[in-house]
């Protein structure tokens, strides 16, 4: 337990197929205890921030994820802003105490490449023609990860932008499904994504049927990859289904509280 | 930013009411928010609390590794106190690497910890001058509302609390994980209060209306003893009078005792 | 920056040549412009290759030094991908640290190599948990017209092909040089093709025109076996169908097995 | 002697009690031969450097303190600006030579956390609304410390700011207290503060009795903290004093030379 | 063989002296084959890339070196920006396997030195005041390096900033003479600038015979530096003839391409 | 920034003067200022030196700490230089990390020093490969009126000749001091001087004005033997012709001769 430096979590060499046999047992039940196809408990509040314009906070399995949306406001610094078109500015962030060992609050190489990726996965729902020169912030927090981070913030992330009154075409819903003990499998918690095969995390506007992020890393064949695909776009419509149910209860009790 | 025209009559109408020994939210001078503590939200971490002062929100996370003690004390762990204005807390936070604000908010409550020996640091020596326990506390503030120095040192006396170790034996110079956990050891609950000067009068707990148009601030860290272990003025261009100073210490005396009991139970 | 309305201009003419199933250049929609691998151009590094994809042109340097390895896998070497976005390729690219294009283009490299197994980095372990060997690969792009990522990865596979090592002995924990050379144990051949979106039509291998008026792109990357072993979509705010990615999937197939044969001979 | 990490100055525990009890003798007598309430010998010079607007020396114990203001001019980069009033940029540096163990010019947390609140100790005695947009920049090298190097770059920074001919409510003068070898005691040099009880730095502006810092760590009673507090005041009456002096002989200097 | 920290190339201490006699051999030739006055083989290309508004390729010996040049454009950002003439920004980098042991990409104190003496190497023969108010930018990549990379980089320069249009006095050609070997020789390679006992890198602007760059680290005596300075130009004066017919190459392939 | 028309004003008096042999403070084109040299003025530091060159001055600091050799000199101490252009000294300076000026001063004296072999760096290695000593010179510019390269170098040899090390014997691989100081080994004494070239002469010592109106210069540093071991040409889009460097050699024999006398005695 000396000092040592270790990999960050997503560049570790899967420990492939050596133990990653134990994760599915015999009648196909996970580690703890779901089916191949079956989502984490999840949790979405909306609305939960006072200084935001939009908030949201979302829990998948142990995952534990605050996003805070700021804007459409005078991009900063000015040289970022695009004639046509509100720009979205999004950080993707881990807090130190959200994985085993203590990390950096510095942005690593991995946070860097996830911040895009989840920006281009909103971008297309997002009016942006509606606001030019001006900047949307999306400021997303993990407090407590245990796989699936990133399409856990993009959801949680397209509930704050609603929730900022931000016009959209679609929600966007994200979730990941992957290979692991050698069967595919729905929504990968953290031991799976590292001991499994592979991992297929899919953002999708639901109503658009547009897949507006796609990543894979590990080992599919192309009917497998396929299949990875389509079981994270089911549990994509399930998510949304909570999205709906989250804001209808901000909106309603909103109402309510009038 | 806030205009400064409407700074001013926010200014007014604050000043004008806190001189009349009233504030907008109908709290007495000293009177704290609702204070809301939850321990071990973040089960990953080996301690965490969320504090909850009002609208302002900070969660503190406990981690604890292992490394090279420093030179100059061979048999003490290492403590380290980090501070995090994440920008989804206030439109005044941006990203990047920590501030004045954030590193002054991390040190305040950094020596408040240290100085109180709050932790006792000789129980995280594992091998003199080779290896000790690190405890890392970083403070989150996921909300600002006013008064973050004393949320975020109440959320990081909650969290030590809170925080557990494995059991270890160990073996030629290697940690070896036993069964079971053991709390930190935690030798004093040092408790900041601070206070906001408007007008000639002091408040506590000030938010964050109040701070802008604040002329200073003055926090006062105690120890259960009721002695002092940290005091840091700041906050503005305005300045205390001795009297002031006096009437904070001692309205400090009784305001943390008060506010300790929320945080150590039994 | 280019302005929008000639932006949109070219929109209109490239989508509606692509539409029709044309390129400006003459190419089919899936055919690549010419390649041109060139191995060896660094002789001072371990690997080398230049790569030509029509008017895009990356050099990779691939160096051999020696370190720790991670505490997770002590039996493995090391590998390590840096991508230069080197201010003279491109108008739009800036000195300075490596920015959020540069970082993914890295990172989609790495994870075409990593998740290959491309390199058999348990070869690479003198001695476990002590001292590796780690691989440093060096993207640099020297002129950018397009489909960076297809001439990275083309570039990096050749580079570790053409890389050779020193044969060396352990004695003490020390490694000590013999004569001669190894080659990089290499085991597979991760190639990556990268649709572009055009209206609704995918084209491969898109110039830098195409790319500016592309809705979105995806890449993958497959094994020899055909096998996927990394995917990304990114460039753009735009999105795919799911049809568009099963037919995706089936092109690339085809076409890695292509592009494989201009970097492994025999 | 091998290199290790150590701990910057102020960070480090203290070695309480442990070698407290020697610093200061039956007969009332510190390690540097002063009496509880003695100041350090003080050197005070204004007006030392060509180029800076106004600028200050001062040399306490074996402190040496250069400090150079420059403004007010026009604040840069813009968005610091303030539309009523100026602001000061103030920088607290430590020479790489000034302490045993070579420091890294880079700023530490301690340089960014006392440039703030030596910035907060200024800012009361100066009429910045007189200068609005613009700023007013103070710095404070220190090249020798030997402990209470903020409270001496205080006082020297007012010297400078007056040098300057920027219009003042008052000077600043800055002075700590603290208990060592078990005794309240004045103006703690480096072994004191370092091997002491508690260190309390005080800033005055001496007219208005106001107090511009204040700070304290270590373990003090209410009593202890309000009696420091008292003997820092004194401290700081005695330093006015030679600041006064020190712009007189610079301001009867410069008229005796015309 | 283990990883121990290596200085920077150039501030390596010579290893003076103890091989250095074997750098040249008793009939006067050097490890490479060359004379004591002779230049090593020289490849020159222009207009190499088809973004960059100039461009160069250089070979000298086993140096290998890119060059692109943008501009003039809009200085950015603005305050280096000067009134009455552009700026030329620079940058001298190398490339992480240009050398033996891998060089981190962030650059190096050598690097910015070497960027700040090339671009004021090269400043003089421009003609900056056609074109106040903007920034040409010279991006230099050594690719592979192998002693005198700076000099190479200026010759590289020149024929990039006159392959993008931009006004010039003279071109701008740069070689380096030294000792090794106990003889001065010309255009040192790496292993006698390492072994060597001085390295003289001289920039001539050949029209005007003006010196625009002359560095010298080592150990030589008055009359040898002299010695040294005439052979480098000597050297200059070649490579200048190979400047002009890569320009006139480029020229004339350019009209044939009518 | 001065208006290039108060520079070109400025530049015509001076040219024009100097043309004529005469300088504005009425100096001859090679003398120096005023010069004084105070050492040991910073007692916490192991060596020290101030130095003023008229309305120039410079503060040198010398540390003396312990740490591994570089791989290729296993058997030799190391010698760092780093230079502050702290901001107090001129308008034109900023906070933040050296820039290429203060980059540029920092490597001309460390090539001075180093080249001279200046300090007998084989003595201050304490275990060949393992441990030596590290000589850190720290030149901190605090008031700039103009050639600051000369003023420094002569600061970091006076402070280099000020500079004690303890005494020592080392016991298992560790450093155990005894009673009493030695002087740093130096062995030699290399003394830059500086030259500004304005309209078509050499001058000596060029103030700040002048090094505003100046075309070029050209830094010549000698060892004790009169041989050069480091030149400079910088400081402006201007340029030397051939004779012109012969002609600063030769006065640079003569003035570096002249000026090591004030820092070295006896």
């Amino acid at each position: 337990m000396k000092v040592t430096k270790k990999k960050p979590k997503k560049e570790r060499e899967k420990m492939a197929n050596k133990k990653s046999e134990k994760l599915i047992d015999k009648k196909g039940i996970r580690l703890d205890g779901r089916k191949v196809d079956e989502l984490r408990p999840v949790k979405m509040d909306v609305g939960v921030l006072s200084n935001a314009d939009g908030s949201a906070y979302l829990e998948q399995g142990r995952n534990k994820i605050l996003v805070g949306v700021y804007g459409p406001k005078e991009a900063h610094p000015r040289h970022i802003a695009k004639q046509d078109r509100a720009v979205i500015q999004c950080r993707y962030h881990m807090a130190p105490f959200s994985v085993d060992e203590r990390k950096s609050p510095a942005p690593s190489r991995r946070d860097v490449e996830l911040s895009k990726v989840i920006r281009e996965a909103l971008e297309p729902a997002v009016f942006l023609e509606y606001y030019p020169r001006t900047s949307i912030q999306v400021y997303i927090e993990i407090l407590q990860a245990d796989g699936g981070t990133r399409c856990a913030g993009i959801t949680a992330a397209a509930l704050a932008l609603a929730d900022a009154g931000i016009p959209m075409r679609d929600l966007v819903v994200a979730c990941a499904a992957g290979k692991a003990g050698g069967k595919i499998a729905l929504d990968l918690m953290d031991t799976e994504d590292k001991v499994g095969e592979a991992d297929v995390p899919v953002a999708l506007m639901p109503n658009l049927n547009a897949i507006t992020l796609l990543q894979m890393d590990g080992n599919l064949s192309v009917d497998e990859f396929n299949a990875a695909v389509d079981m994270a776009l089911g549990g994509c419509k399930k998510l949304y289904e909570l999205q709906k149910e989250a804001l209808k209860s901000k909106y309603v009790s909103a109402e309510e509280a009038k | 930013m806030t205009s400064s025209i409407v700074v001013n009559i926010k200014k007014k109408r604050i000043t004008e009411l806190i001189a009349s020994g009233k504030r907008t939210d109908g709290r007495g001078l000293t009177d704290y928010r609702e204070i809301q503590i939850e321990s071990g939200v973040i089960e990953r971490a080996e301690g965490s609390a969320r504090v909850r002062l009002g609208k302002t929100e900070v969660l503190v996370g406990v981690k604890i590794g292992t490394g090279k003690p420093f030179a100059d004390v061979p048999d003490k762990g290492v403590l380290t106190v980090n501070a995090e204005l994440v920008p989804l807390a206030s439109p005044s936070f941006e990203p990047g690497p920590p501030g004045a604000n954030a590193v002054e908010l991390a040190r305040v409550v950094d020596r408040g910890i240290r100085e109180s020996n709050a932790i006792d640091l000789e129980k995280l020596c594992v091998e003199s001058g080779k290896l000790v326990f690190v405890v890392f506390i970083d403070v989150y503030i996921l909300n600002h509302d006013g008064n973050l120095i004393d949320a975020s040192a109440l959320a990081a006396l909650a969290a030590l609390i809170n925080a557990k170790m494995f059991k270890y034996t160990v073996e030629e110079g290697t940690i070896v994980k036993k069964p079971g956990y053991t709390p930190l050891p935690i030798s004093n609950y040092p408790i900041a209060v601070t206070f906001a000067k408007i007008g000639n009068k002091l408040i506590l707990d000030a938010d964050l209306d109040e701070e802008q148009v604040m002329d200073a601030r003055l926090t006062i860290t105690m120890k259960k003893d009721g002695n002092i272990c940290a005091v840091q003025k700041g906050g503005g261009s305005g300045y205390f009078t001795r009297e002031e100073i006096s009437e904070a210490t001692k309205i400090a005396l009784e305001k943390t005792a008060e506010l300790r009991k929320f945080v150590v139970k039994s």
